[in-house]
C-alpha cells in the first residue's frame, strides 16, 4: 500500500506555489504600496523556493511509492517550469496594473482593493504554474485532468484581467470558450481510455493496454479515446487543428500573458500527452498488413503514429507559413509558438529513446527563447500601449542598444542559428528523429526551419538593421527592471547554456528515467519476426 | 623532435589555433564598449593579431609535407552524449584556407577606414565575428563545429550588408541568409544522417571528419552513398555557389560593402568548396563516381552560362560577381575530375579566387568610394585619373583570367587539365568520367573570361574618361570624401600590394602549395579510383559515349 | 613562412647556376637572357611610381636587352648539337602514386636550349635592343607620361618571349605564349585614351585566347598520349612509340596549329593583327611584325615531329598559310594607311611561313622568318619615322617625294631598300627564303599542296605591286604632304584623333608646305636603328649568296634548323641544300625517289623554274606599280573608277578596300549572336531563374498562408467549427486505418 | 480498490444505453455550441459535453465494475462548476462592453 504521507511530500514544489499564490492574492490587496510590490519578489521567491523544496524531496525511493508512469518527469520538468515561471513573472512584473499604480502614487487616484489586480493576477500566474507542476506528478487521469484544468482556468482569468481592454476581452472569450470545447473533447477520450482499459491508473493502463496489443491488438475504444485526448490536449500546445485560437488570443492578450500563454499550456500539455501516449508505449507494436500477416514495428501504435505525423507536419507548415503573413508581433509570435510546437512534437513522436529528451530541451530552449523575447518587448512601450508592431521596433538598436541585441539573439536562436541555444536544441531534435526512423520528420522539420527563418529576420532586420521612423520615435523603455533583467539573463542564457549543452541534454533525458515501455516484450512475445522500423 | 616535445607543442599549437579565433571575438567585445572612433584600431589589431597567431601555428606546422592533421585534434567534448568536441586542427589545404582568410581580413578591414563612416563598432564587432566564425569552420575537425562556424558566418554577413549595403541591400541580404540558410539544412541533415548511421553500426558516437569520412565510404551502401551526396552538394552547392542556385551572389555581391564582396568572394564562398572537398568527397565515394558527371555538367554550364551573362553586364561589381559563378564552376569541375591533378588545382583555385576576385572587389569598391557609381556606361576612363589603381586593375584582371605566371593560371591550368585526363583510362591511376568535352567546354572558359574582364578593364579602366556629372552625389554623405578622385591613397596601395605580391609569388613559384596541397588531395581521393571504376561498369553505354564523343557532354 | 626555405634554396641554386654539372660556363648565365628583361620591366614599374622623368627607363631597357642579346650570342657559341636542359627553378611540379610516368606533372623553369632556341633568340633580342634605341627617340614626347609604360612593356614582352623560346616545356612556351599576349595587349593599348586603340588590343588579347585554347587542349592531350610536356623527355617519348593511330595523339597537331594561327595571324584568326598597328610604331615593329607573330612558326617548327606523322595537318598547315598569303595580299593592295599595309603584308609573309611549314621544309620557313624579321622592321621603322616626322599621318594618298624632303632621305632610301626585300627583289634576302619555300611547295610529296605554288607565285607579283605602291606613292613623285591631325607627337593621349585612312578627301593633297609644319626630322636614336637594321636585312642573304656565289652548301641557317626539333623526323628538303637528304630521318614514309630533283615545274627543274617566274613576278609587279604610281598616278584612280563602274568587277574594289568584310562576317557570325545569346541568358538568369524560380519558391510559403488565411476569421464559432470538423476528421481517419488494420 | 478482472459481459443494456446517451449528449452539445452564438449557450452546450464525458465514464464503469469513473464525475461535476463561475462573469464582463451575448460581435481579432 502506499504512504501517503511520503507521496504528499513529493508534492512540496507545488504546495509551496499554492501557499505562496494564496499569500500574494492577499498582499496584492494591501493599502501599502511598498507591500503591493513586494508580490513579484513573493513570486520569485515562491518559484526559487518550490526549485529547492522539489531537489530536496524528489528522490528516488520516494518516487517508488509515488506509481507515476514517468517517475523522473516531474524532476527536469517542474524545475524547468519554476525557472521559466521566474522570467514569466519578471515578464509580467511592473505590467501590470501599472497605471492604476502611478496614478495612486501620484495622488490622482485613491487605492480601491476592487480596482487592484496585481493580487489576483499573480495569485493565478502562481496556480496555473502549480497546474503544469501537477499534470507531470499524475499518477491517473483523474489527477491529471485537474492538473490541466488548474492550468487553464487561470489564464482565462489572466487574459481577461491584466489589462482590461476590448482586445483582452475577447481573446479572453475566445480562448475560454474553445478551450472549453477542446478540454471537452480530452474528457471525452479520458472516457474511451478508461472505457478500454477500466482503470484511471497510468500504469496499470499501459500494462492492460501492452496485454491488448499482444493480443486482439489494440481495441478501437483504446486507439480513439488516445486520439481524442492528443487532439484536446493539442489545444493546449496550439496545434493543428485545435491551433486556430493561438493567433487571435496572443494578439489580443496583454503582452505579460502572451508570454505566459506561449509557454505553461505548452509544457502542461507536451506533459499530458507524453503521459498519455506512455500508457499506449513507443517501442513496440503489432499490426496487421493487406496480406494477414502480423508485423512488428517500432514506435507508437500505427495510426496514432500516423495522426501525430500529420499533426506535427502540419502544425510546423500552418505555423511558419501562417508567421511570414503578419504585423503584429504578439500575432507572429503565436505563429512561431505553434511551428514551436510541431517541433517538440517530433520528439514526441520518436519517444524515450532519445525524442522525449530531445523534447524537453527543447522545451527549455524555447522557453529562455520567449522570456528573451517577450521581456525585451514588455520592456518597451509607445505611448503607453504595448509595442506590438515591426515598425515600432524600427531603430531599437539606436535607442536601446542593449535590447535590440537580445532581440536579435533571441530571434536569431528562434530561427536556428548556430551556436546559439535555440539552434542547438533543434539539431538534437532533428538528429533524434533521424535516428528514431523519421527521416521524412526530419526533412519536414528543417525545412520549416527555413520557412520560418523569414519573419524570425523582421524581428532582427526592424531592430538593428532598420533606421528610426516616425512610429518608432515614441517608443521608450518602462522605467522597470524586472523586464530588462529577464531580458538580460535570458538572452545571456541563450548564449551561454550552450557551453553546457552536454549536461542539459544528459538532464533533460533523464525525464523518461524509470518508464518502463512494456512493447518491447509484447512484440517479442507476439512475434518472432524481428522488428523493422516503420517509416512515415 | 621528442614525443615529449611533440606533446608540449602540440598543446602549444591548439592555443595558437583558439588564439586566432578567439582574439576576434574578443575585439569585438571590446569593440562594443570602447569609442567609436578606436573601433577600426581595434579591429586592425585584432585582425593582424589573429592572423599573426595563425602565422606563428604555420610557422611550425610539421605536416606540410605530409597532410596529416596537426595537432590531432583533442577530446575535449563539447556534448558528451553524443561525443561532440572542440576538436580543430589543419590539415595543410584547410591551413592555407584560414591563411587566406585571416590575410584577407586586415585587408577588409583597413579597406573600410573611409568607406564606413556609420556605425562603426558594429561594422567592426560583426567583422570580427565573422573572421572568427569562418576560422572556426577552417579549423574544426568536428563536423558540428564545423556546421556551428559555416552557419553563422551568415549572421555576419547579414547585418554587413543590410546595414552597410547599397540601396537594394535589404532584399540582398534576405535573400543570401534565406538561400544559404536553406542549403545548409541540406547539409545539415546528411550529417547528422551519418553520425546517427555512425552510431547506428559501430554503437560509438563520433562527429570526427575523419571518422565519419571513413565509416561512411566504408560502410554505407551505394545507394545511402549516392544520396548522401547528393544532399551534401546540394548543401554545398547554394553557398560555392554552382549553376542554378548561384542567383544570390549577384545581387549580394552588388550590394555589399566593399569589403562584404571582398571577404564573401575572399571566403565565404570557399567554404562551400571546401566543404564538399572535405566532406562530400571523402564521405560518399560512390555517390561522388555516380553524382560527378551530373555536377560537372552544372559545372560547365556555369562556366560558359556565367561568362556569357558577364560579358553583357554594366554595373562592375556585379560583372565580377558573376565572374566568380563561372570561376567557381572551374573549380568545382577540377574537383570533379576525381583525380589529382583536377583536385589539386581546384584547391589551389580556391586560394586564388579568393585572392583575385577578392581584390578586384577592392579595386572596384576603392573607385566607386570616389565616384558612387559603378555602372560603366557612366563611369570610365579610370585609368587617366588614377594610374595607379589602373595598374593593379590590370594586374588583377590579368591574375583572373589566368595569365601564366600569375596565380590564378596554375590553378584554372590544373583544373582544366585534370577535367581533361579524366577519362576511363586508368595510366594515371585515377580514371574520372570526364574527359576531353568537358574540358574543351569549360576551357571555353578562357576565351570568355578574355571577354569579359578586358571589356571591364575596356570600358571602366581605358577609353576616355567618363565620369558621372554629379560626381559628388554620394547618398551615404562620406562627408566630403567624395570629392576625392585622386589616386589611390597610401593606405589603399599598401592594402593592394600585399594582394599582388602574393598573387605574384603564388604564380612564379606555386611548388611549396603544390607539395602541401598533394598529399592531402591524394588522401582524399583514395576511395576514388575504386569507386570510379565502378561506376564506369555501371554504365558503360555513358563511358564510351564519352570516349567516342568528346564533345557530347550534354549527357546527365 | 612555409616556403621560405625552399623558395631561398631555389634562389641560391639560380645564383650558383645551372644544376647540370656537365654544361658549358656560358650556360651558367643562360638564365640572364629572361631575367634582363624581367629586371629592367620591373625598374620601370619602378621608375613609374617614383614618377621619374627622364629617358631612364629607356637606358635601362636597352642595357637589359643588349645583354640579352650579348648573353644569347655567347651561348651561340657554347651549344653544340645536342639541346642542354638547364632548371632554373621548379615550378609546377609534383608527383602522386609511385610517381612513375603518368602519375607527376613537371612543368619546371627550364632552359631547352638548342640551335632553333639560339637562332631565333638571337634576332629576337638583337631586334629588340634596336627597336628599343628607336623607340627612345621615337616616344620621347612620352618622357614622363607614358614613356616607362612603353618600355616597361617592352621589356616584359621580351621576357615573355624569351620564356616562349627558351622555355624546357610546353607550359612555360604557354607562359611566353600568353606574356607575348599580355605586352602585345599592352602596348596595342598604349594610347588608352583612344577607344581604337582599347579595341584593338582587346581584340588581339581575345583572338589569341582562340588560339590559346588550342594550344592549351593541344598541351593536355600531349600529356595524356606521352605522360610529359617537357621537350627532351617528350622526344624521347615520341622516338620510343611508333606514330599512333588514336585520335588524341592525331588530334594533336591540329590543336597546336589553331595555337600558331592565333599567334601569328593565320586564317581565320588573323584579324587582330591590322587592327594592333594602333600601337606605337616600335611595338608594330617589334611585336606585330619581327618577332611574336613568328611565335607561331616557332611553335610548328619546334612541334615538328607531331606534325610530320600527319600528312593531313601537314597540308591543313600548307593550305592555311598559303590562302592567307593571298587574302592578305589582296586586302594589302586596296589599303591607304602605310602601317596597315605593312599589317597585311606581314600576314601574308607569315602565309609564306606557314606554307613553308606545311610542305615540310622548316628550314625554308625559318630562314623566311629571319630575313623578313629584318625587312619588315625596316618598313615599320620607316614608316614610323614618317609618322613621326608627319604628326602621326600615315595615308599614302597624303604624302608624296618624301626622299627630297630633308632630313628625310635616308629614311625613303632605305624604305625603298625594304620595299626591295619585301618584294622578293631577285639576289635579295627574301628572294633566297622565298624561294626555298615555293620549291618545296612544288616538289612536295604530298601532290594536293602543289597548286600552292601557284598561288604563291601570284601572291609574289601581287606583293611588289603592293609594297611598291607604297614605295613609289610615299617617297618619289612630287613633294607634297599634309600633316596629320596628332599634335606634335603624341603629347597627351587624351586628344581625340580620328586617324581615319579613307576619312578625309584626297583633294587636301595640296597643302604641302603647310603654313607653320615642319616635318620633325629624325635624330640619330631612330637612324642608326635604322642603318644597323638595313644592314641586317642585306646580310640575312649571306647564307644563300655563299651557296650561289661559292657553291658552299653549308648554311648557316639551316645548321641552326637541322641541329634542333625542327628537323627531328621532318621530311626530307626537296631542294636547297642537296646533301641533306640523308641527314634527315626517313620517317612517314618518306620517298627518297620521290623528292628533290625529280620534280619539274613547267619542264624545268623546280629550282631554276621557281627563281625565273619568282623575279618574273616580282619584276612585273613592280612595274605595274611604277606606272600607276609614279609615271601616272592618274591612271590608278581612273582604274579604280572604271572597275568601280562595273558591276562585274566592283566587288572586287570594294571586297578588298572592305577587308573582304572579315570583321564584318566575324561580327555577325560570332559575336552578334553570341551577344543576343548572352542577353537572352541575362535575362533568363534575372527574370525566370531568380526572379522566376527563386523568388517564386520564395514567395510560395506566404501564398499558401494566404489560402488559409480565411480560417482565421474572428468569429468564435468559425474556430469551433473548424476544430470540431479537425478532430471528426481525424477521428474517422484513425477508425479507417483501425479498420483496414484489423481485417 | 476494486479489482479489475470483475468485468460485465459485453452488451449490457445499461452500459450501451449509458453509451449511446453519452455519445448523444456530447454531440448535442457540439452541434449547440457551433450553431449557437448566444454565449450563455454556447456555454450550457459545453457544459453538455462536459456531462456526455462524465455519462459515459459512468457508462465504462459499470462496464469495469469500476468505482473511478464515478469518482472522475465528481471531480468534472466540481471543474464544470468553477468553469461556470468564470463563464457567467466574462459573460457579464463582456456584455457590458458591447451591450449584447452575441459571440460573433466578437470578432475585431482575425487575420487581416
Amino acid at each position: 500500500m502506499v504512504d501517503m504521507s511520503q507521496t504528499a511530500v513529493l508534492l512540496a514544489p507545488e504546495i509551496v506555489l499554492f501557499a505562496a499564490s494564496m499569500l500574494v492574492a492577499v498582499l496584492g490587496l494591501s493599502r501599502s504600496t511598498g507591500t503591493r510590490s513586494l508580490v513579484p519578489w513573493v513570486c520569485v521567491a515562491a518559484l526559487v523556493a518550490s526549485i529547492l523544496a522539489l531537489d530536496a524531496v524528489w528522490t528516488p525511493e520516494r518516487i517508488q511509492g509515488a506509481n507515476l508512469l514517468f517517475p523522473m518527469l516531474g524532476k527536469y520538468g517542474k524545475a524547468l517550469i519554476a525557472l521559466i515561471g521566474i522570467g514569466l513573472v519578471a515578464v509580467s512584473a511592473g505590467s501590470i496594473d501599472r497605471r492604476y499604480e502611478e496614478a495612486v502614487a501620484r495622488g490622482r487616484a485613491s487605492f480601491d482593493a476592487l480596482r487592484v489586480v496585481r493580487g489576483e493576477y499573480y495569485a493565478f500566474l502562481l496556480l496555473s504554474l502549480t497546474g503544469a507542476m501537477l499534470v507531470m506528478s499524475a499518477p491517473d487521469l483523474i489527477w491529471l485532468f485537474l492538473g490541466l484544468e488548474l492550468v487553464s482556468l487561470p489564464t482565462y482569468i489572466m487574459v481577461a484581467v491584466a489589462r482590461t481592454g476590448r482586445r483582452s476581452m475577447e481573446a479572453a472569450m475566445k480562448y475560454f470558450f474553445l478551450g472549453a470545447l477542446a478540454t471537452a473533447v480530452t474528457l471525452y477520450g479520458f472516457a474511451m481510455l478508461y472505457g478500454a482499459t477500466g482503470t484511471m491508473q497510468l500504469i496499470s493502463m499501459r500494462d492492460l493496454l501492452a496485454e491488448q496489443a499482444a493480443g486482439p491488438g489494440l481495441s478501437a475504444t483504446a486507439l480513439l479515446g488516445t486520439i481524442l485526448t492528443v487532439l484536446g490536449l493539442c489545444f493546449k500546445l496550439a496545434a493543428v487543428p485545435m491551433h486556430f485560437y493561438a493567433p487571435d488570443v496572443y494578439e489580443g492578450a496583454p503582452l505579460p500573458v502572451t508570454a505566459f500563454l506561449s509557454f505553461t499550456p505548452k509544457i502542461a500539455g507536451f506533459s499530458a500527452l507524453v503521459t498519455v501516449l506512455g500508457t499506449v508505449g513507443w517501442s513496440g507494436h503489432a499490426m496487421v498488413d493487406h496480406d494477414g500477416i502480423r508485423i512488428a514495428y517500432q514506435g507508437l501504435p500505427q495510426p496514432i503514429t500516423a495522426v501525430l505525423w500529420m499533426v506535427a507536419v502540419l502544425t510546423m507548415l500552418l505555423g511558419n507559413i501562417g508567421g511570414i503573413l503578419q504585423t503584429s508581433l504578439k500575432r507572429t509570435l503565436a505563429y512561431s509558438s505553434i511551428a514551436n510546437s510541431g517541433y517538440m512534437l517530433v520528439g514526441v513522436i520518436i519517444g524515450p529513446q532519445g525524442g522525449i529528451g530531445a523534447m524537453y530541451l527543447f522545451m527549455l530552449a524555447y522557453g529562455v527563447m520567449t522570456v528573451a523575447t517577450f521581456a525585451v518587448l514588455a520592456t518597451l512601450e509607445r505611448k503607453g500601449e504595448e509595442v506590438d508592431s515591426f515598425e515600432s521596433l524600427s531603430g531599437l538598436r539606436s535607442s536601446h542598444p542593449v535590447l535590440a541585441f537580445l532581440l536579435t539573439v533571441s530571434a536569431l536562436s528562434l530561427l536556428g542559428v548556430p551556436p546559439l541555444f535555440g539552434a542547438l536544441a533543434k539539431i538534437v531534435l532533428v538528429f533524434v528523429a533521424f535516428e528514431g526512423g523519421q527521416a521524412s520528420l526530419a526533412a519536414v522539420l528543417l525545412l520549416n526551419t527555413a520557412i520560418g527563418a523569414v519573419y524570425y529576420l523582421r524581428f532582427v532586420g526592424a531592430a538593428v538593421v532598420n533606421p528610426p521612423n516616425a512610429k518608432s520615435q515614441d517608443v521608450v523603455a518602462v522605467p522597470h527592471w524586472w523586464p530588462k533583467a529577464a531580458a538580460v539573463v535570458a538572452g545571456v542564457g541563450i548564449i551561454v547554456l550552450p557551453a553546457f549543452l552536454s549536461r542539459l541534454v544528459d538532464a533533460s533525458a533523464t525525464t523518461v528515467d524509470g518508464y518502463i515501455d512494456l512493447g518491447e516484450a509484447v512484440v517479442s512475445d507476439a512475434d518472432d519476426r524481428p522488428s523493422t522500423s516503420t517509416t512515415d | 623532435m621528442g614525443d615529449l616535445d611533440l606533446v608540449a607543442g602540440s598543446e602549444l599549437n591548439m592555443n595558437l589555433i583558439w588564439a586566432s579565433i578567439l582574439i576576434p571575438v574578443a575585439t569585438a567585445a571590446v569593440i562594443a564598449v570602447a569609442s567609436a572612433r578606436a573601433a577600426r584600431s581595434l579591429a586592425a589589431l585584432g585582425s593582424l593579431a589573429s592572423l599573426g597567431a595563425l602565422v606563428a601555428f604555420a610557422w611550425q606546422f610539421p605536416a606540410w609535407s605530409t597532410g596529416a592533421i596537426f595537432p590531432e585534434p583533442c577530446g575535449c567534448a563539447w556534448l558528451e552524449s553524443i561525443n561532440a568536441t572542440l576538436g580543430v586542427g589543419f590539415d595543410s589545404v584547410s591551413l592555407l584556407l584560414a591563411l587566406l582568410e585571416a590575410f584577407l581580413i586586415p585587408i577588409c578591414v583597413i579597406g573600410s577606414w573611409t568607406a564606413i563612416s556609420e556605425r562603426q563598432r558594429e561594422y567592426y564587432g560583426w567583422f570580427m565575428l565573422l573572421h572568427a566564425s569562418i576560422l572556426l569552420a577552417f579549423a574544426a575537425r568536428d563536423v558540428l563545429l564545423f556546421y556551428v562556424g559555416y552557419e553563422f558566418t551568415l549572421v555576419p554577413l547579414l547585418f554587413i550588408i543590410a546595414i552597410w549595403g547599397g540601396p537594394e541591400r535589404r532584399q540582398a541580404a534576405q535573400k543570401l541568409f534565406l538561400y544559404t540558410f536553406l542549403g545548409s539544412l541540406f547539409f545539415l541533415g546528411s550529417i547528422l544522417f551519418v553520425g546517427w548511421q555512425h552510431h547506428a553500426s559501430t554503437g560509438l558516437w563520433s562527429w570526427d571528419m575523419a571518422t565519419l569520412s571513413t565509416f561512411a565510404s566504408v560502410r554505407l551502401p551505394a545507394n545511402t552513398q549516392f544520396w548522401l551526396f547528393a544532399a551534401l552538394l546540394a548543401g554545398f552547392a547554394v553557398k560555392i555557389p554552382l549553376f542554378p542556385v548561384h542567383t544570390w551572389l549577384p545581387l549580394a555581391h552588388t550590394q555589399a560593402p566593399t569589403a562584404g564582396s571582398v571577404i564573401l568572394a575572399g571566403t565565404l564562398l570557399k567554404l562551400g568548396t571546401y566543404g564538399v572537398f572535405r566532406l562530400a568527397l571523402p564521405m560518399a565515394p560512390e555517390g561522388g563516381a555516380a553524382l560527378a558527371v551530373l555536377a560537372s555538367v552544372l559545372c560547365t554550364v556555369a562556366v560558359v552560362y556565367a561568362a556569357l551573362i558577364c560579358w553583357v553586364q554594366t554595373d562592375a561589381k556585379k560583372l565580377v560577381a558573376y565572374s566568380s559563378v563561372s570561376h567557381l564552376g572551374i573549380c568545382m569541375l577540377g574537383l570533379f575530375a576525381l583525380n589529382p591533378v583536377g583536385a589539386q588545382g581546384s584547391v589551389l583555385y580556391m586560394i586564388n579566387h579568393g585572392l583575385s576576385t577578392g581584390a578586384l572587389f577592392l579595386l572596384v569598391g576603392m573607385a566607386y568610394e570616389r565616384y558612387h557609381v559603378k555602372d560603366m556606361d557612366q563611369i570610365g576612363g579610370l585609368a587617366k585619373r588614377m594610374p595607379v589603381w589602373a595598374f593593379f586593375m590590370v594586374f588583377f584582371t590579368m591574375s583572373s583570367i589566368g595569365l601564366p605566371g600569375l596565380n590564378g593560371f596554375v590553378g584554372e591550368y590544373l583544373c582544366l587539365f585534370g577535367t581533361y585526363i579524366a577519362t576511363g583510362d586508368a595510366s594515371t591511376g585515377y580514371p574520372g568520367l570526364l574527359g576531353p568535352g568537358f574540358a574543351l567546354v569549360a576551357a571555353t572558359g578562357l576565351v570568355l573570361g578574355a571577354m569579359y574582364m578586358l571589356l571591364l578593364v575596356g570600358r571602366y579602366v581605358f577609353g576616355p574618361l567618363r565620369e558621372p556629372k554629379d560626381a559628388t552625389h554620394g547618398k551615404h554623405g562620406h562627408h566630403g570624401h567624395g570629392e576625392d578622385h585622386g589616386d589611390l591613397t597610401g593606405r589603399e596601395v599598401g592594402l593592394l600590394v600585399p594582394l599582388a605580391l602574393v598573387c605574384l609569388f603564388i604564380g612564379v613559384y606555386p611548388k611549396p602549395m603544390l607539395q602541401a596541397i598533394g598529399p592531402v588531395v591524394e588522401r582524399t581521393l583514395a576511395p576514388y579510383p575504386a569507386a570510379v571504376e565502378r561506376a564506369l561498369k555501371s554504365q558503360p553505354h555513358a563511358a564510351e559515349a564519352a570516349q567516342a564523343e568528346p564533345k557530347e557532354d550534354d549527357r546527365g | 613562412m612555409i616556403v621560405a626555405p625552399a623558395m631561398l634554396s631555389s634562389i641560391l641554386a639560380l645564383a650558383e647556376g645551372p644544376l647540370d654539372a656537365h654544361a658549358a660556363p656560358e650556360l651558367r648565365w643562360a638564365g640572364l637572357a629572361l631575367l634582363l628583361p624581367l629586371v629592367s620591366g620591373v625598374l620601370c614599374l619602378l621608375c613609374d611610381w617614383m614618377k621619374i622623368r627622364s629617358k631612364l627607363p629607356a637606358v635601362l631597357t636597352i642595357a637589359a636587352l643588349g645583354g640579352a642579346f650579348a648573353t644569347i650570342l655567347r651561348l651561340q657559341g657554347a651549344v653544340g648539337e645536342t639541346p642542354v636542359v638547364v632548371n632554373l627553378f621548379d615550378w609546377i611540379s609534383w608527383t602522386w602514386g609511385d610517381g612513375s610516368r603518368f602519375h607527376g606533372i613537371s612543368a619546371n623553369v627550364d632552359l631547352y636550349i638548342d640551335r632553333l632556341t639560339i637562332f631565333w633568340m638571337l634576332f629576337v633580342t638583337g631586334l629588340g635592343t634596336l627597336i628599343a634605341l628607336y623607340g627612345s627617340e621615337y616616344m620621347e614626347s612620352d618622357v614622363g607620361k607614358g614613356y616607362t609604360r612603353f618600355f616597361g612593356g617592352v621589356s616584359i614582352f621580351l621576357f615573355a618571349m624569351a620564356c616562349l623560346v627558351m622555355g624546357g616545356n610546353l607550359v612555360m612556351l604557354y607562359l611566353g605564349w600568353e606574356g607575348v599576349g599580355l605586352a602585345s595587349y599592352l602596348l596595342i593599348g598604349y594610347y588608352f585614351t583612344k577607344p581604337e586603340a582599347v579595341a584593338a588590343a582587346k581584340k588581339a588579347f581575345i583572338v589569341n585566347r582562340v588560339g590559346d585554347l588550342g594550344l592549351a587542349l593541344a598541351l593536355f592531350l600531349i600529356w595524356q598520349c606521352y605522360g610529359t610536356v617537357e621537350y627532351a623527355a617528350l622526344w624521347k617519348a615520341i622516338d620510343g612509340a611508333p606514330a599512333s593511330s588514336e585520335w588524341t595523339a592525331q588530334a594533336i597537331p591540329w590543336l597546336l596549329m589553331l595555337g600558331a594561327f592565333g599567334k601569328s595571324a593565320q586564317l581565320p584568326l588573323y584579324v587582330w593583327l591590322p587592327d594592333a598597328m594602333e600601337g606605337p610604331t616600335p611595338v608594330s615593329a617589334l611585336i606585330h611584325a619581327a618577332t611574336m607573330v613568328t611565335a607561331g612558326v616557332f611553335l610548328i617548327a619546334r612541334m615538328f615531329p607531331l606534325f610530320v606523322v600527319n600528312p593531313d595537318a601537314m597540308a591543313a598547315v600548307a593550305w592555311v598559310g598559303g590562302l592567307t598569303a593571298l587574302l592578305a595580299a589582296t586586302i594589302g593592295m586596296a589599303q591607304y594607311d602605310m602601317k596597315r599595309i605593312w599589317a597585311y603584308s606581314t600576314i601574308s609573309q607569315l602565309g609564306y611561313m606557314f606554307l613553308g611549314l606545311g610542305v615540310g621544309t622548316s628550314f625554308g620557313a625559318s630562314y623566311h622568318v629571319f630575313t623578313h624579321a629584318f625587312f619588315k622592321a625596316l618598313l615599320f621603322l620607316t614608316a614610323g619615322a614618317v609618322m613621326h616626322g608627319f604628326a602621326g599621318q600615315l595615308d599614302i594618298r597624303k604624302l608624296s617625294g618624301l626622299s627630297k624632303v630633308p632630313g628625310f632621305r635616308l629614311v625613303s632610301w632605305l624604305a625603298v631598300l625594304g620595299c626591295f626585300w619585301l618584294a622578293a627583289f631577285p639576289f635579295t634576302a627574301a628572294f633566297f627564303s622565298k624561294d626555298e619555300i615555293l620549291v618545296s611547295a612544288f616538289t612536295a610529296r604530298d601532290e594536293r599542296v602543289h597548286v600552292l605554288g601557284w598561288i604563291g607565285l601570284v601572291v609574289a607579283a601581287l606583293t611588289a605591286y603592293y609594297t611598291f605602291r607604297v614605295g613609289f606613292r610615299v617617297f618619289f613623285g612630287p613633294v607634297k604632304y599634309e600633316p596629320g591631325d596628332e599634335h606634335h607627337g603624341h603629347d597627351d593621349h587624351g586628344h581625340d584623333h580620328a586617324r581615319d585612312a579613307h576619312g578625309s578627301p584626297a583633294a587636301h593633297g595640296g597643302r604641302g608646305h603647310h603654313g607653320e609644319f615642319h616635318p620633325h626630322a629624325p635624330r640619330w636614336a631612330i637612324r642608326v636603328p635604322l642603318v644597323l637594321i638595313a644592314v641586317g636585312a642585306i646580310l640575312a642573304g649571306w647564307p644563300s649568296y655563299r651557296t650561289m656565289l661559292n657553291h658552299d652548301e653549308r648554311n648557316w641557317v639551316k645548321t641552326q634548323v637541322k641541329q634542333s626539333s625542327a628537323y627531328q623526323g621532318a621530311p626530307a628538303e626537296s631542294h636547297g641544300s642537296h646533301d641533306d637528304h640523308a641527314a634527315a630521318p626517313n620517317v612517314a614514309g618518306a620517298d627518297p625517289a620521290h623528292a628533290g630533283h625529280g620534280h619539274l615545274v613547267l619542264g624545268m627543274d623546280a629550282h631554276t623554274a621557281v627563281g625565273r617566274l619568282g623575279s618574273l613576278a616580282c619584276i612585273a609587279g613592280i612595274l605595274v606599280s611604277l606606272y600607276l604610281h609614279l609615271v601616272n598616278r592618274g591612271a590608278a584612280d581612273a582604274l579604280r573608277r572604271t572597275l568601280m563602274g562595273s558591276v562585274a568587277t566592283r566587288w572586287i574594289v570594294v571586297g578588298a578596300e572592305r577587308k573582304w568584310m572579315v570583321d564584318e562576317f566575324y561580327d555577325w557570325v560570332i559575336r552578334l549572336p553570341l551577344r543576343v545569346i548572352a542577353n537572352i541568358l541575362a535575362a533568363i538568369d534575372d527574370l525566370l531563374l531568380d526572379a522566376g524560380i527563386v523568388n517564386g519558391l520564395g514567395a510560395l510559403p506566404a501564398a499558401v498562408g494566404r489560402l488559409f488565411r480565411p480560417l482565421y476569421g474572428g468569429v468564435v464559432q468559425g474556430y469551433a467549427v473548424t476544430m470540431a470538423g479537425g478532430v471528426a476528421l481525424v477521428a474517422a481517419w484513425v477508425i479507417w486505418i483501425w479498420l483496414r488494420g484489423a481485417n | 480498490m476494486i479489482s479489475i478482472d470483475q468485468q460485465l459481459p459485453p452488451g449490457d443494456p445499461l452500459v450501451v444505453l449509458g453509451l449511446l446517451a453519452s455519445a448523444i449528449l456530447f454531440a448535442v452539445g457540439i452541434v449547440g455550441f457551433l450553431s449557437r452564438r448566444n454565449m450563455i449557450t454556447m456555454f450550457l452546450c459545453t457544459e453538455l459535453m462536459f456531462q456526455g464525458a462524465g455519462l459515459a465514464m459512468i457508462s465504462y464503469g459499470r462496464q469495469h465494475m469500476d468505482l473511478s469513473g464515478q469518482v472522475f464525475v465528481i471531480f468534472i461535476l466540481t471543474v464544470a462548476a468553477a468553469e461556470a463561475a468564470l463563464a457567467l462573469g466574462l459573460v457579464v464582463l463582456l456584455y457590458r462592453r458591447k451591450e449584447t451575448l452575441s459571440a460573433e460581435a466578437w470578432k475585431e481579432l482575425a487575420e487581416s
